[in-house]
């Protein structure tokens, strides 16, 4: 079933139209558990299928997907919102004129024998559609993305000819509008407010495990030299020399002049925060006065804006 | 059962849970006829009542009966009456009738300075705008009377613990007016002057429609002590209402008049336009403050000369700043080490004055702590005007105004909405 | 005549200048133009109404009896030379009779040429009305111009300038507009009116193609002028810089060369730094043509870059007596020595870590304790840092600590920002307090 | 009138904390309507704010005391008069205010007390303000015998030029302990992570 196909096209891809489906089905996942809201309902326990259209150019033998749009699936007969498709199609064609619609897709692991059915009803839209598919599950241990895209060939089995699923390569094309955004997207995390907090918290916690580290180091050092000392292990000439070229290099922190130095510096940092802190909330306050001066502003603004600050 | 006994009975039974009191403050709205046509019976009625527990109750009553005519022998009584009152009773019962409460805090004021006696009711004023305010950001009515007294008994300091509040919300202007006034003088008096002077520049710079007479009096003591405290007088800044721009200084020649002969330099000429407008000054009430002008002016001189000179003769000084020998220019420069406004050394054998730089380093556990205080205080300052900004933000009037600028609804206001609302 | 007069000068110049030591030879050697001036010599660089102004401007200023007499008498002289009757009247009032019988009022030769204007005047007249009918545009622009010389040289400059102005809509070439233009800066000069000089320097210089070189050096001098009298100093010395050597003596009726070199030279010192002069004046070739005019100037102008002072200062105090008696720069000299001087102070304290009053006061020519009170306005004015060790008599460098500065700045804004946003979210509160009020007078 | 706390402030020496005990208890006091005046302690309320150099509220607390209790009780007066020569920076007078008053035994300790602590504040400020300073100056700000003064000042290490009688101040070093604590840091890193945020 999944043999590579023998067309010859050349697929590119858009990471648009995996975000999107990514995206797709991020929502209606959440969605779903959502509704459910913690009642364990069979439904949430496997999660949903999500379906869409794929659209783009084809230009002889270069297919090239651009974008995609969602679909309605009706569970209960297995097949998409006809009308639906219908009406998305010619919006788009409104929007992007050049854009046809090259296939369709959905999620799960591999093609199934019921997306066939789907298959087939698109196939006078387009005589020959694509069939992407995205691996919502996560392995860590892939390295390759989790899409994988599907062409149709009549193939005789058993002396009944079929039509399967047939692998096709693809690569992934961008543009440099797209490159940017999507990069963009990438590096949000719902988790934090800003990539800015997650490097100052990278940074801080590099800085604390390297002193960690240094502190565990030199107590090990220092047992090692108690024990030493007890006399529970020889004592050792050249070890002990480079244990004290060690310590002559570890910061002398209790002298006057490294005092003064910290002092000078722990001041201009606090002054550079002091600085920000205000500048941040002057920029606060103009936002107030902004909205202020619109909710109260007197006499519809004679001879241009009362401001009162 | 007489119906000031019942009422008395409803009160000490309806004191203790919130619902209750909620109930005893509608019925005490319904009595007060009841109350007013009682008067002279109440004062012994109060006497079976604990002002700290029947607070809401006492509260009426003691509003009723002395709502009268107060004779003055009544009026000691009636004095300690309130004060004791004001002290014990319950902040949460009383701010349900804060009208009431303010009309017995303004009556305890006037009998007070009526028997001339300001200092009796500093702490019960002091007390009752604690109780009264509902944070300390907030103006109350209390606020200026208790400033007055303050002044009147010359306990400034006593004036100092409601001034150390930051206030940002008003609710009347004319409280304001008279607060800010009222806390300028205090600073005045504690020679706080950069303290006196924002007090007064809140003053002349309030938004006004007309002027007033607060207005007027608090630019002048804003000139003086501007000239005391930094050698000139700012020009109005640009949120400045246009009649106090128009109007102050036709109403404060002398003033102005001084500020020009401080700026020459010259000690003659400001003793010159001090004796022209003394009776003026006198008038005003200000002398004293135009005296500390006359002698911050030498200390000014003192201060110029030490940003060009490195050392320079105590009789040369003397010369220089118009002071009548080398021993009083010794004593001048000697004041001004002790108060720190000036750091030299003074050579008598020679005769010389040495001039140093400012010795902060800026590289101490004191400027940490400075700073680290300055930032506290500017966090506190974001988290207020944050707060602002969102409950702005929500107004009414906001989504009104925002709506007529913006009719159509484009997607560039998502951008404007604040996200600090999680 | 005046290309002989000139002669003289320029040799002595270009003696100096190419001489190899030049420098220290016009050092040692005394000043020449200490002694009086040669009004003659003067006068000589001048022509037309302005040398007849410049003379009497002289007579009035000059306090000194025989040399007012002299400026009178070439007045008079001159003025016999034109047809402006008034300016002689008021001449032989100030002469007052002293220089005999030949310099009293010549009332037949007042009576002629008012006679011969007043017809002059008539014939002037006619034709322009001629014109008028006939719609000759040419013509028309020619007996307004006609009418402008004639009022001028009868001294009428308000007429005059009318009616050079009215030439103006019947300027057919770029070339008349340009002798308009000259023509009403050279009427608003006379009359002090520096706006329209401006004005009419910018309309010239907006036909580029019809500019020749000598009109391109008379405009930059007007220019120039229109600048010194606002007190515009380093704008006029760039004017005066720019100017050309085309101007030679072409432009005698309002400017001579040497002029251009004082007023320039004075004016760079004033405002340049010392890249500036380098650049602008020193290494000017075009420049330097006009100072070989007046060796002083030259001298004075290299000394202060080679920071001699003393000299510098010398030639100045020289000069300034007759500078005084300049009709243009005499207001202005007070100011320029000034910035001069300040200037020169400054530049000296510069490079100095520590400075001995004793020896700056001699290089200034000036005593110590003058010197510390011109030291103290300075610094206290921010253009010397540096302070005043007044028992030793030294003045030290002071170099401004910049972390210090910039904490003492970043706490006090650090107060004022804090005080200023309580004071604005009160004013919040009473503006929002009055808003509600008046929305609730208002239901 | 409960006058425990100031009677156990003044036993336990801590001087400078009498003139807060003295504005709070006056305040209460007036506010139960007591007419306190009367056997209010004026010279030590005084005192106290001259102790803690608040010349100000000394001057204000002053201008209040009825005249009749001024008249009656000279102490009061007395204290004034070193607070007078605060006031004007008689800097000597001072000293001669102080021992021209015999002071009653309640307020002898805190007068002597006070007049220590002058002493020591007249002699950091010489320390501070001269470089040379005569003989006859230093006795009068100390308050001293030229002599005692003399001697006095040799301790801190001054010389002294007995030709001109003139003492040159010997400057001492400021060493200030400075300890930052790690709690400093810790906050230090909150401040930047608020500013992220």
């Amino acid at each position: 079933m999944s043999s590579s196909s023998s067309s010859g096209l050349t697929f590119k891809l858009h990471p648009l139209v995996i975000v999107n489906i990514s995206d797709h089905y991020t929502r209606v996942k959440s969605q779903q558990a959502h509704l459910n809201n913690g009642v364990a309902s069979p439904s949430s326990s496997h999660p949903p299928r999500v379906f869409g259209c794929v659209i783009g150019v084809q230009r002889g033998r270069t297919v090239e997907i651009f974008n995609s749009f969602e679909l309605l699936y009706d569970p209960v007969t297995d097949s998409i919102d006809r009308s639906f498709l219908l009406k998305k199609q010619e919006l788009y064609k409104k929007v992007f004129p050049n854009f046809y619609i090259l296939g369709w897709y959905s999620t799960g692991t591999d093609a199934q024998e019921s997306d066939m059915q789907i298959h087939k009803a698109l196939m006078d839209i387009n005589e020959s559609p694509v069939y992407v598919v995205l691996n919502p599950s996560i392995n860590h241990a892939q390295k390759d993305l989790p899409v994988t895209i599907y062409e149709s060939e009549l193939h005789v089995i058993d002396g009944i000819p079929q039509l399967i699923f047939v692998r096709s390569s693809y690569t992934i094309e961008t543009v440099e509008a797209e490159r940017i955004s999507v990069d963009h997207v990438a590096h949000l995390k719902p988790s934090d407010g800003g990539s800015a907090a997650t490097q100052l918290a990278a940074h801080l916690t590099g800085t604390y495990s390297a002193i960690k580290m240094l502190n565990s180091r030199v107590r090990i050092l220092h047992q090692y030299l108690l024990s030493m000392q007890r006399g529970d292990i020889p004592c050792d000439n050249s070890l002990l020399r480079q244990v004290s070229s060690l310590l002559r290099r570890l910061p002398a922190i209790e002298s006057v002049k490294f005092q003064d130095d910290f002092l000078m510096e722990y001041n201009d940092t606090l002054l550079m925060t002091y600085l920000a802190m205000f500048t941040n909330c002057s920029s606060t306050m103009n936002e107030l006065v902004d909205k202020f001066n619109t909710t109260y502003d007197k006499h519809t603004r004679r001879g241009g804006r009362t401001a009162f600050i | 059962m007489d119906s000031v006994d019942a009422l008395i009975a409803q009160i000490q039974g309806l004191s203790s849970s919130p619902e209750d009191i909620n109930a005893l403050h509608t019925h005490l709205n319904q009595s007060e006829e009841l109350l007013l046509s009682n008067v002279n019976r109440l004062a012994n009625s109060l006497e079976q009542l604990d002002p700290s527990k029947h607070s809401l109750g006492y509260l009426y009553l003691l509003e009723a009966s002395t709502s009268g005519p107060i004779s003055r022998e009544q009026s000691g009584e009636i004095v300690r009456c309130i004060a004791r009152f004001i002290m014990t009773c319950e902040a949460e019962q009383i701010r349900l009738a804060p009208e009431k409460f303010l009309s017995v805090c303004k009556r305890l004021k006037d009998q007070v300075m009526l028997l001339q006696v300001p200092i009796q009711g500093i702490a019960p004023l002091r007390g009752a705008v604690h109780k009264l305010q509902s944070s300390p950001e907030h103006l109350t009515p209390l606020h200026p009377d208790f400033l007055l007294l303050c002044i009147m008994a010359k306990c400034y300091k006593a004036g100092r613990s409601v001034l150390s509040d930051d206030i940002i919300e008003v609710d009347q202007p004319k409280d304001f007016f008279l607060y800010c006034y009222y806390g300028g003088m205090i600073h005045v008096g504690l020679k706080n002057f950069r303290k006196a002077l924002e007090y007064l520049h809140n003053v002349v710079t309030a938004p006004m429609t007309s002027l007033n007479a607060i207005a007027i009096e608090a630019y002048k003591k804003y000139i003086l002590v501007s000239l005391i405290y930094s050698g000139q007088v700012p020009a109005f800044p640009k949120y400045t209402s246009s009649v106090a721009q128009r109007n102050l200084k036709c109403y404060s020649q002398p003033y102005i008049d001084l500020v020009s002969s401080y700026a020459t330099g010259k000690i003659s000429e400001l003793e010159t336009c001090f004796e022209a407008n003394m009776e003026k000054y006198k008038s005003d009430n200000n002398v004293g403050l135009v005296k500390q002008v006359l002698s911050s002016l030498s200390k000014r001189n003192i201060q110029r000369l030490t940003q060009t000179y490195l050392t320079l003769s105590l009789q040369d000084i003397a010369n220089l700043v118009q002071l009548g020998n080398s021993k009083q220019a010794e004593m001048h420069v000697l004041e001004m080490i002790q108060d720190g406004e000036i750091f030299a050394t003074i050579n008598q054998k020679d005769g010389m004055v040495s001039f140093h730089e400012d010795p902060e380093q800026y590289k101490s556990c004191e400027m940490i702590e400075r700073i680290d205080s300055s930032i506290q205080r500017v966090m506190a300052l974001t988290k207020t005007l944050h707060a602002i900004d969102e409950r702005i933000s929500c107004d009414p009037a906001y989504l009104a105004k925002m709506g007529r600028e913006r009719p159509r609804f484009d997607l560039d206001d998502f951008d404007s909405v604040p996200q600090k609302f999680l | 005549m005046e290309a002989e007069e000139d002669g003289p000068t320029s040799m002595v110049d270009a003696m100096s200048a190419n001489g190899l030591n030049s420098g220290e030879e016009s050092r040692l050697k005394p000043i020449i133009s200490s002694e009086q001036m040669d009004v003659e010599a003067y006068a000589s660089l001048y022509s037309g109404r302005t040398k007849i102004m410049r003379l009497i401007f002289i007579a009035d200023r000059c306090g000194n009896q025989t040399m007012q007499l002299e400026a009178l008498r070439m007045a008079y002289d001159e003025i016999k030379k034109g047809e402006n009757t008034q300016l002689c009247r008021e001449v032989v009032q100030k002469i007052g009779g002293r220089l005999g019988p030949a310099y009293e009022m010549d009332n037949d030769w007042a009576n002629i040429v008012d006679r011969r204007a007043e017809l002059r005047k008539e014939k002037l007249d006619n034709e322009l009305n001629g014109y008028r009918t006939n719609l000759i545009k040419e013509s028309i622009r020619m007996g307004h111009n006609d009418f402008g010389d004639f009022y001028y040289a009868h001294g009428a400059l308000g007429d005059a300038f009318k009616n050079y102005i009215r030439t103006r809509d019947y300027c057919t070439t770029a070339k008349h507009i340009i002798q308009m233009c000259l023509n009403v800066i050279l009427v608003s000069i006379e009359m002090g009116q520096f706006v329209h000089v401006a004005n009419y320097v910018n309309k010239a210089d907006q036909n580029p193609d019809a500019l020749d070189p000598t009109t391109v050096a008379k405009l930059k001098c007007a220019a120039g002028l229109t600048h010194l009298e606002g007190k515009k100093y380093k704008l006029a010395a760039r004017k005066f810089l720019e100017t050309g050597i085309e101007l030679g003596n072409n432009y005698s009726e309002v400017i001579a060369p040497q002029d251009v070199a004082t007023y320039g030279g004075l004016c760079a010192l004033a405002c340049f730094d010392r890249t500036e002069l380098k650049n602008k004046v020193i290494d000017n070739v075009n420049f330097r043509n006009f100072l070989e005019l007046v060796p002083e100037v030259r001298e004075l102008i290299h000394d202060f870059y080679s920071s001699r002072y003393a000299s510098c200062l010398e030639y100045l105090e020289n000069l300034k007596a007759n500078l005084l008696l300049d009709i243009h720069l005499y207001d202005h000299v007070e100011t320029l020595y000034s910035q001069i001087r300040h200037k020169a102070i400054i530049q000296y304290t510069h490079p100095f870590i520590s400075v001995d009053l004793h020896t700056m006061a001699s290089a200034f020519k000036t005593d110590v304790i003058g010197l510390e009170k011109e030291l103290e306005a300075l610094i206290t004015d921010n253009q010397i840092q540096a302070r005043i060790d007044s028992h030793n008599k030294i003045l030290y460098a002071r170099h401004a600590d910049q972390r210090n500065a910039t904490f003492q700045r970043v706490l006090q804004t650090g107060v004022e920002f804090d005080r200023d946003v309580r004071s604005m979210l009160l004013r919040a509160s009473l503006v929002k307090h009055e808003y509600s009020l008046r929305a609730a007078r208002k239901i | 009138m409960d006058f425990s706390l100031l009677s156990e402030a003044l036993s336990s020496k801590s001087y400078e904390k009498v003139s807060e005990i003295c504005d709070e208890l006056m305040l209460q006091a007036a506010a139960q309507g007591i007419n306190f005046q009367d056997e209010w302690p004026h010279a030590i309320h005084l005192l106290g704010h001259l102790y803690i150099n608040d010349v100000n509220s000394a001057r204000f607390l002053w201008k209040s005391i009825p005249l009749l209790i001024k008249e009656n009780q000279p102490e009061i007066v007395a204290v004034w008069k070193i607070g007078q020569r605060l006031w004007t920076r008689d800097y000597a007078g001072v000293h001669e205010a102080v021992r021209g008053f015999n002071w009653s035994s309640d307020v002898l300790n805190f007068v002597v007390a006070f007049s220590e602590k002058y002493t020591k504040k007249m002699f950091d400020l010489l320390l501070s303000a001269y470089s040379t300073i005569s003989v006859a100056d230093t006795a009068l700000f100390l308050g001293m015998s030229e002599e005692d003064a003399t001697n006095y000042a040799l301790q801190y290490g001054w010389t002294v030029d007995p030709a001109s009688k003139m003492l040159t101040v010997k400057k001492l070093p400021v060493v200030r302990e400075q300890k930052l604590e790690p709690s400093k840091l810790q906050r230090l890193t909150e401040y930047v992570f608020h500013l992220e945020h």
